[in-house]
């Protein structure tokens, strides 16, 4: 399904990203990708969807490798991925739910699809009621969770989160968690970026440990990663 | 794509006009500066090439008879111009009677002295013939020329050296005008697409996010195409209105100048009968420059 | 120091941020704003530092009466303010230094004191040597770290962090938070956002927590509030 | 504000301009573009002006002598125009003689049968003179009319009508041009503020920012204004550049075509001499427009 082949990224300033990285996740997987700030993990994440390349190595996702793709195969590759973005990436002019609903649009969903879907997304997130909201009249963990929303909407073969409840109270984290869990168990690959200790360490999920751009560590039913 | 989706994207399209306000004002203002000073720049020359064209038009072939011609000789002549008239060659004519031709020399040297061989019957008939076009008249002199009842001492006049001068100006004029508009063509697409290209700079961000969600770059693509096109046919239709007004104002500023100089051989072009092709004029510049800056600005930001 | 009387904060679009607020905060305190995703903590800070002015009711910080303030006098009530934005609000244009620097330079500091303190700054939340880097150049957490230099470094009266530690791992929230009790140790008043139990339920500060935009409780050496 | 601090301020604008590359690029081609239009309109109209002007001083005062005109009749007439020269009001003159006189009536009668009553004797000598400025002609030939040798029935020629149809033209020329140029400056303005509004627009996050972490407005506007005036010049500067080599080339190209028409009474300006005044206007316009463009733009966004 995913997989790194001896994969370095390194930014144009000379900062390691990420540094021979192998690593691969199997199909229906849920795995937590945890480290330190500055660690790699949105790096990993990142080449994942191809917003950054790999400087060396391999990457290869549902079939599609990554490291040296046609440009028109790269919204494909986007499609089969649900992507929840650190900082949000919600189009400004659009309410939450136009937010969401673009996101069934460029697949060319039908209207009826569209007006059942969005809806039941925004439910699944606990925003019925922000659905007229435009980003900026929403909260931190509102506009996480609309983002959230249009990763699932389209049930993509990938679900990736990039610290999901970073700015979501324990409560309501855990709701988020519980439905990313479900998902996975209806057959969605999970892969997430997450800081929060109690989540990793109660789901008992695979986890991934990055320190300074190597995996440190790569444990099925891991616990979060104790610093020294 | 499918037609659904063609409907939306335009549907985006256009509402984006009305969520960017600001910059969909700014590019439409662009457009409708650009296109106004285009248009009267045009305007204007198209009333002074009118003009020096009916100057040109304005210049009289003249033709002396003899002294002695006869009334037979005077009719072929006559025969000759009116059916010159006929064909489309001869826009008008007028004749010169001895007698006039009398008064007018008389009162022209003024001095008695100077007057005393003239009589009445020396004085020679003339025809001041009006061309339709300058360009028949060669042929016309030569043919006139060949009447016997034509005095071809006096040479038969018409004033070679007056209508090359207004060619001359025509040509420099034209020159000018045309360097004019070409540049301020080149300006007019340059600072529309220029405003157009900031408008979509300052949404870089969306159309990033848009890519990272996995659209395509036609569906990012389309929409700004539709607000191009819209914000162009606004900024014409806008353009036209203003034209339109400034133009009669200057008309009537221009027409009453006119008449306080007694220039009244100048005349200002009504705007009625141009106003359909300015229109079309401003509205495919527009489209075309707004359609386009938006694609090639938008292009610029989809590689990611 | 802070004081909030019966204040109410209804958004233009009918939402309710704040609803009859009355609290204060005395100097040198250490305050904690608790509460679900939309309950209002951020609402709460923005009126403090007059990015939002209350509907009703009054809001007093550090002798300023925010509620009906002349606009020239804004730049200084937040002047007497360091404040972490939820978002961030970095200069893109400017490097991590220059970020710090500016909060410097518009209080007119000589260049020798913000030579000296940009790095100092830098260097207590861990980033000496990402003081080059733009934002887009830094990870969220390392982002979020500069934004907490910047607040910092004038040494303000009134420190206002709205989740300071929400894209950190838990090392490094802690060393953030034992920064935050370090400076409110020194005398300056800390009034923290945050969705992180654990610190929370560890520092036994005072805890405001928040529910649907009322004060549902407030209490000395609190814990996280646990919901229902 | 401490002297620091401006220099910051000074600075900051400044390295601004390099940070957004496109959009002072923008603002630098829309101030390009519009003072290039400006200039060379401006240009074009100096020069029509000056050659209307010109042919209105090209225009005569004709004046006879009266045919029996003693030699100190003719002496007076001469000293009295050869004082106006000196005292600035003639520009130049020429004389004709009686000899003169009659080969120029004869060739332009053609007929001999008309000449019959005249001879070198009855034609009388004349004067042509050119004034340094058609204002003076009034009192001028008022003046010479009082002269014993003047023969006042002839009249003194001086072509009121031809006078009146330059200046009736130079009146409509400078009402068109002024228009244009007026209507042409405040397109000018509003393209380069609409520019600038836009690029500060993009930035309004920025400003906001700034005034989130505490700065007064004044630091916020500074470096926006100083940006907007080096935007303003830089602009000018190379508009003028432009516009030097665009105008030498019109130059050539109109001389050329004048040869070859043989408009020899027309002439081109040469550049050089108003070259110091065109760069003057367009840095005031540029650093004026740059300045407050800036400064009115950003005002709408520290409102936070
Ligand atoms: N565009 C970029 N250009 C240069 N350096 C970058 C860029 N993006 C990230 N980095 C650097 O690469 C390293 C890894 O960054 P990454 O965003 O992957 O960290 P992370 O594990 O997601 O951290 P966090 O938990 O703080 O989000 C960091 O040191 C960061 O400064
Ligand atoms: N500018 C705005 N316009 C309209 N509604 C707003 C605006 N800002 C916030 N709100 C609404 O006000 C309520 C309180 O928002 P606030 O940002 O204070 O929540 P919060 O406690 O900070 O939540 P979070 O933990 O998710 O950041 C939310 O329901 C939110 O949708
Ligand atoms: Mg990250
Ligand atoms: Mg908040």
């Amino acid at each position: 399904m995913i997989r790194f082949v001896d994969t370095t990224k390194i930014y144009s300033n000379g900062v390691v990203g990420l540094k021979n990285c192998t690593v691969s996740v199997e199909k229906g997987e849920f795995v937590f990708v945890i480290g330190a700030s500055g660690s790699g993990k949105s790096t990993f994440l990142k080449l994942i969807m191809h917003e950054e390349v790999p400087t060396e190595g391999e990457v290869y996702v549902n079939g599609y490798s990554v490291h040296n793709m046609p440009r028109s195969e790269i919204p494909f590759l986007r499609r089969s991925l649900g992507v929840v973005f650190q900082d949000f990436r919600l189009l400004p002019n659009k309410t939450a739910y136009d937010n969401v609903a673009f996101a069934m649009q460029i697949v060319e969903a039908t209207p009826r699809e569209i007006r059942r879907q969005v809806p039941l997304a925004l439910g699944l997130v606990g925003l019925s009621k922000k659905a007229k909201a435009y980003p900026h009249q929403m909260s931190g963990g509102e506009q996480q969770r609309v983002v959230l929303a249009r990763a699932l909407v389209n049930n993509p073969a990938v679900l990736i989160a990039d610290e999901p409840t970073g700015n979501l109270d324990p409560k309501t984290s855990w709701e988020i968690m519980n439905l990313l869990e479900e998902i996975n168990q209806r057959g969605t690959t999970v892969i997430v970026a997450t800081h929060e200790k109690d989540i990793v360490d109660t789901m008992k999920k695979r986890v991934i440990a990055l320190e300074r751009g190597e995996i440190k560590s790569d444990e099925q039913k891991g616990l979060y990663f104790n610093e020294n | 794509m499918k037609i659904r989706t063609i409907r939306l994207l335009a549907k985006e399209g256009t509402s984006n006009i009305y969520k960017n306000k600001l910059m969909s004002f700014a590019s439409i203002m662009t457009v409708v500066a650009a296109l106004f000073f285009l248009g009267i720049l045009l305007l204007i020359a198209i009333n002074i090439t009118t003009n020096i064209e009916s100057m040109k038009r304005d210049l009289e072939v003249t033709v002396f008879l003899n002294v002695s011609a006869s009334a037979f000789e005077r009719e072929e002549v006559v025969t000759y111009i009116e059916q010159q008239q006929t064909a489309g060659v001869v826009a008008q004519y007028r004749t010169e009677s001895k007698e006039q031709a009398f008064e007018n020399i008389r009162s022209e040297l003024k001095n008695d002295d100077l007057l005393k061989g003239l009589t009445v019957e020396n004085m020679p008939e003339s025809f001041y013939i009006k061309l339709t076009n300058p360009a028949f008249s060669d042929n016309f002199i030569e043919k006139l020329k060949t009447f016997s009842g034509v005095n071809a001492d006096y040479g038969i006049g018409y004033d070679k050296a007056e209508l090359e001068k207004l060619e001359g100006f025509l040509k420099i004029f034209n020159f000018v005008i045309m360097a004019l508009l070409v540049v301020l063509m080149i300006i007019a697409v340059f600072l529309i697409s220029n405003t157009i290209r900031l408008t979509v700079f300052a949404r870089r961000r969306e159309i990033e996010i848009m890519k990272y969600v996995g659209a395509l770059d036609s569906f990012i693509r389309w929409p700004f195409i539709v607000e191009g096109i819209l914000i162009g046919f606004i900024g014409a239709a806008l353009s036209f209105l203003l034209t339109s007004q400034a133009y009669t104002w200057l008309q009537n500023v221009l027409n009453s100048i006119l008449i306080s100089f007694r220039l009244t051989t100048l005349s200002i072009l009504e705007f009625g009968p141009v106003a359909l092709r300015i229109f079309m004029v401003y509205s495919i510049f527009g489209i075309i420059i707004g359609g386009i800056g938006s694609l090639l600005s938008v292009r610029k930001h989809l590689n990611v």
